[in-house]
């Protein structure tokens, strides 16, 4: 590629620099592409795989989870905590607790595949940030109450 | 100049900094955060004035010990891991696990399946070679392609952000097929993406391709002979910018890859010139496989029926992908049961990575750096 | 098989190195080769002779003694192989740094893992691992996860008799 | 006060302001021309358009320390900062932004520009020397070799305009040019003399000196608060001072249509013209990749001196047959 010889070089450089000018010059006075974020909002998939999240069942008004473990179980990095107790008069146990630790999950979705009871689904919530670790250790069945503002029926899961 | 690279014999090794050979020379340390080292690769430079006369990489900054994560997990528990090794292309890395079970256990995939991660995995390795080019031409001072290649990359990542939930460390292939099936609107999408990709072909060639300056820069800077590749290992891009046709795609052909038509783009000189040139025409490579996997794409499953709780048989297993970066290899040791009794990956960066103490013997320090540009290197992939 | 693939088994075979055919399919690679330490270096120079090039060298932890594992492949046919040596006595291997340059890394990847001493080896410092961490070993086993070299291999079809060398290193 | 010295004063306070006046109207340009060529908005947050975000920046760096290295010559590290702006200020003293808008009219003005302008060579030398640090001082390195030879086209190129005049005044220079631009009778000059500047005020493609891809950010790498917003105004004034040289050399200076108030409004075209140039060196920064040192030499040494001798030989032959 080296034998254009000294004007020849010359030539070609000057050409291909202004080409390059060119380039630019035309993109300058094009629109912009990028969105001003905090101003504008980006359109978020429906497919986007946030943190987990307890579904909620507008028949029961309640969550449909048994409470079988199996999300903890298929997790990696073990940051599920599952546990129900059986109350009496009641075939199965109920939740009493999901907690979910934010900081370890690496967003797999293992857990939602494995729910028998397609009970979990991921958010939808991309704007997380914090100052403390505690800040990620979410109470799933609070964030459930919360979002449905409304605790959730005594008989959850229990049908 | 000359003179100093011929002496050393092909390999030398990292001295203390107190015992400096040459008392002309002085010891540079470039990373591990440094605007050119992506990542936390430290390079040790021996250097005489601004020229270098031994380099050695510095590596482990970023090491999280993936094969003993591997050994204390479930098969299914790692999946996750393997995406964050290159997270520039992390499908291959996912396509590459999975078909290393589906080899070992014998599972069926349905044809839909092995269509989507062709498709996917090839959308991201134009994405992986979209972040190459704007990052090498950031190294070589030019900071505007990087953001017109980025333009074209966020095209793609809303693609597979749509179908994979992710970004960047996708965990979307399982094993017996994908978590997700592909849509009507997807199809679309990616057409849409080819479509433009190929007009946008012309102002990177323009820009870029065409520039006295970037032709300078890098034409005969870093050239690896065919020879040298072979005694490294040397793969992928890097490899095929030497002349040699090599492409696990072509050469081990797995998934659906012996259903399309393509192309190996290979190289003449072997300098970062051709390495940028292989990865540009590797591009139109792709969005050819993608055209041609879009119009073959069956109808059916998208997830075959694994066995919830696999178990492995005894015995070893190997599999290779052609990563965006080179073969990648997984090896599998297995003793039974669902938990790898070892898996040894190979990464393709590792190998092409160390060339760098021959390759770069007696170079100026710019062209150290276009000559690392041009390997394409992700450093969590090297230190795993 | 490729005529290329023929003569490199049969240049294998004239350094009395045995060379089993695997299925491609089940296991991924086309050859596997158990090796003494000792037909190391003339293996990786034949490799080298015929064109091949060094995937990976890697360690594997089983009883009794720890295996390193190198594949080879082609950069011109589908052609694959794995060997395994197992370390001698005093957990030393010979280096094939000098024949393969990209053992070099592996290798002292593997001392890093492993601490497998590779004689002869130019600069056998930690590279992965940290200077302090020089006596980690992170992949060697716990002696309750250990197995055995043969639990860890593709059982042998019925019909065919195990080999005499096999049983012996069982 | 006797007036002549009050009017120095005034002058002096003014082409101070007017230097940093400059440095925010620049770094303002700089970032929007460059978000705009990337397609992106670039500055928007203070102010309409981000244009107050030069002031915040600005107040950003006097309130930051300068840390001074450990290991370096603490008396010089202080010093570069000041040396490298002192003299940048100096070429506006005898600028002719119009008729009668020139604070010192000098008939070798030409020729105290171009020295005040080498002077910025010995504060990136001791800048780069004092940092004790080895990236500084290859920065240092690039630029004194880089400035040396770029030196010598660019005044073999002015040369050839002062042939054509006979004068090294400026404003001797600008009314040559009563019927026509000088571009026009040297436009090899002219490249010639764009390219040098360039390469003078460490601009990009030429930006050896700070190459922040290989040498972190070359020789100001130590540097912070002050000492790097005197290295980032002296950049721009030189940059400025060389754009207005090439528009008095080339582009008729503060001549262009007549405005109401001629002998002052000519500031008008000749601000114009200058920031033109300016947008022009902006341009190109944002298009291209950086040329390796030794190219950068090459390049100066095989094409741009022959180049300019040969022009003046032509001129000079030309001159004398006219």
């Amino acid at each position: 590629m080296n034998n254009r010889g000294y004007f020849g070089e010359l030539w070609f450089g000057a050409k291909s620099l202004l080409i390059g000018l060119n380039v630019t010059i035309k993109e300058l006075f094009r629109p912009i592409v990028t969105v001003q974020y905090p101003r504008e909002e980006c359109e978020i998939t429906p497919n986007y795989r946030g943190h987990v999240e307890l579904v909620f069942n507008t028949e029961t008004g309640g969550c449909d989870c048994i409470v079988c473990g199996m999300c903890a179980k298929a997790c990696p990095s073990d940051c599920l905590v599952v546990k129900g107790e059986k109350k009496e008069g009641e075939k199965r146990k109920s939740l009493t607790l999901f907690s979910l630790d934010f900081t370890k999950c690496s967003l797999c979705g293992s857990c939602v595949e494995t729910c028998p009871k397609g009970a979990l689904d991921y958010s939808q919530d991309y704007n997380i940030a914090g100052f403390t670790r505690e800040e990620f250790h979410y109470d799933l069945i609070e964030r459930l109450e919360r979002r449905h503002q409304q605790p959730l029926a005594a008989a959850a899961g229990g049908n | 100049m000359e003179n100093l690279a011929e002496n050393r014999t092909a390999y030398t090794d990292l001295e203390p900094a107190t015992d400096i050979p040459n008392e002309n020379h002085y010891y540079l340390n470039m990373g591990p955060q440094h605007p050119s080292t992506h990542g936390v690769l430290r390079v040790l430079l021996e250097m005489d004035g601004e020229y270098v006369v031994d380099p050695q990489p510095v590596l482990g900054y970023g090491h999280r010990m993936q094969e003993k994560m591997a050994e204390h997990k479930n098969w299914m528990a790692f999946m996750p891991n393997t995406g964050r090794m290159d997270y520039a292309a992390a499908l291959p890395y996912n396509h590459g696990y999975v078909a290393l079970f589906e080899r070992l256990c014998g599972i069926e995939v349905p044809a839909r399946a092995e269509y989507i991660r062709v498709i996917t995995s090839e959308l991201n390795r134009i994405v992986s070679h979209h972040l190459w080019i704007g990052a090498m031409l950031l190294d070589m001072g030019a900071f505007t392609p990087i953001l017109y290649t980025f333009d074209d990359r966020e095209q793609v990542l809303d693609i597979l952000e749509d179908v994979t939930g992710s970004r960047l460390t996708y965990c979307y292939f399982r094993v017996g097929g994908v978590c997700k099936d592909i849509d009507d609107k997807f199809v679309e999408k990616t057409r849409a993406f080819i479509k433009r990709q190929r007009e946008r072909f012309d102002i990177y060639n323009k820009l870029v391709t065409g520039n006295i300056i970037f032709i300078k820069r890098t034409e005969g800077v870093g050239v690896i002979s065919p020879d040298m590749a072979r005694r490294y290992g040397v793969t992928g891009p890097v490899l095929r910018g030497s002349g040699i046709a090599y492409d696990v795609r072509k050469n081990e052909p797995y998934s659906v890859y012996p259903n399309f038509d393509f192309e190996i783009p290979v190289g003449r000189n072997g300098d970062s010139y051709d390495r940028y040139m292989v990865r540009l025409l590797e591009i139109e490579q792709s969005l050819r496989i993608i055209e041609q996997a879009l119009d073959q794409l069956p109808e059916g499953s998208f997830l075959g029926k694994a066995p919830k709780k696999m178990k492995m048989p005894t015995g070893d297993c190997s599999f290779s992908v052609e990563a965006a970066r080179g073969e990648l290899t997984y090896y599998l040791v297995s003793g039974g049961g669902d938990i790898p009794y070892r898996l040894k990956i190979r990464v393709p960066s590792y190998s092409n990575l160390s060339v760098l103490p021959e390759l770069c013997q007696g170079m100026l320090l710019s062209d150290l750096v276009a000559a690392m540009g041009s390997m394409d290197l992700v450093i969590p992939e090297i230190d795993r | 098989m490729h005529p290329a693939t023929e003569k490199l088994v049969s240049a294998l075979q004239d350094l009395s190195i045995s060379v089993e055919a695997c299925d491609y399919q089940q296991r991924g690679y086309h050859f596997e080769i158990d090796l003494e330490a000792d037909k190391l270096r003339p293996l990786a120079e034949c490799m080298l002779a015929r064109e091949m090039f060094l995937g990976f060298v890697g360690g594997l932890h089983v009883k009794p003694a720890v295996e390193i594992i190198y594949q080879f492949a082609s950069f011109e046919r589908a052609c694959r192989i794995v060997v395994r040596v197992p370390v001698a006595g005093d957990n030393s291997m010979p280096t094939i740094s000098d024949i393969f340059q990209g053992a070099n890394w592996h290798e002292r990847e593997t001392r890093d893992f492993y601490g497998v001493n590779f004689t002869d080896h130019p600069n056998l410092k930690p590279l992965i691992l940290a200077e302090e961490d020089v006596d980690l070993k992170p992949l060697l086993k716990k002696d309750e996860d250990l197995k055995g070299a043969t639990e860890v291999r593709w059982a042998v079809p019925v019909e065919e008799k195990p080999e005499v060398e096999k049983a012996e290193q069982g | 006060m006797p007036p002549e010295l009050l009017r120095m004063i005034i002058a002096a306070v003014l082409v101070v302001a007017f230097v940093f006046l400059n440095a925010m109207i620049l770094g303002y340009m700089e970032r929007k021309v460059s978000a705009h060529i990337q397609r992106r908005p670039g500055l928007m947050e203070v102010g309409p358009h981000g244009v107050l975000q030069l002031i915040v920046d600005g107040l950003k760096l006097i309130g930051k320390q300068l840390v001074v290295p450990e290991g370096s010559n603490k008396f010089l590290f202080r010093l570069a900062p000041v040396l490298s702006f002192a003299p940048c200020v100096l070429p506006f003293v005898v600028l002719p932004f119009a008729r009668k808008l020139q604070i010192v009219s000098m008939d070798i003005s030409l020729i105290f520009i171009l020295a005040m302008t080498s002077i910025n060579v010995i504060a990136i030398l001791v800048a780069g020397w004092a940092s004790n640090n080895k990236y500084s001082l290859f920065g240092t390195f690039r630029s004194v070799a880089q400035a040396v030879s770029y030196e010598i086209p660019m005044l073999l190129s002015i040369l050839s305009i002062i042939l054509i005049t006979s004068t090294f005044s400026l404003q001797g220079i600008i009314a040559a040019q009563k019927y026509y631009w000088f571009i026009l009778i040297q436009p090899l000059a002219f490249i010639i003399y764009f390219i040098s500047g360039l390469a003078e005020t460490n601009r990009a493609p030429f930006d050896m000196p700070e190459a922040e891809s290989e040498l972190t950010a070359g020789f100001h790498t130590e540097y912070s608060g002050m000492g790097f917003s005197f290295f980032f105004l002296a950049e721009y004034a030189n940059m400025f001072t060389v754009c207005s040289i090439a528009t008095v050399l080339f582009l008729g200076g503060w001549k262009g249509i007549p405005l109401p108030l001629g002998d002052y409004t000519g500031i008008f075209w000749f601000m114009l013209k200058v920031y033109g140039l300016l947008f022009v060196m902006i341009w190109v920064r944002w298009t291209y990749p950086r040329v390796r040192f030794d190219q950068l030499m090459t390049f100066c040494w095989k094409y741009l001196i022959p180049f300019s001798l040969a022009n003046l030989l032509i001129t000079a032959v030309l001159v004398k047959l006219i």
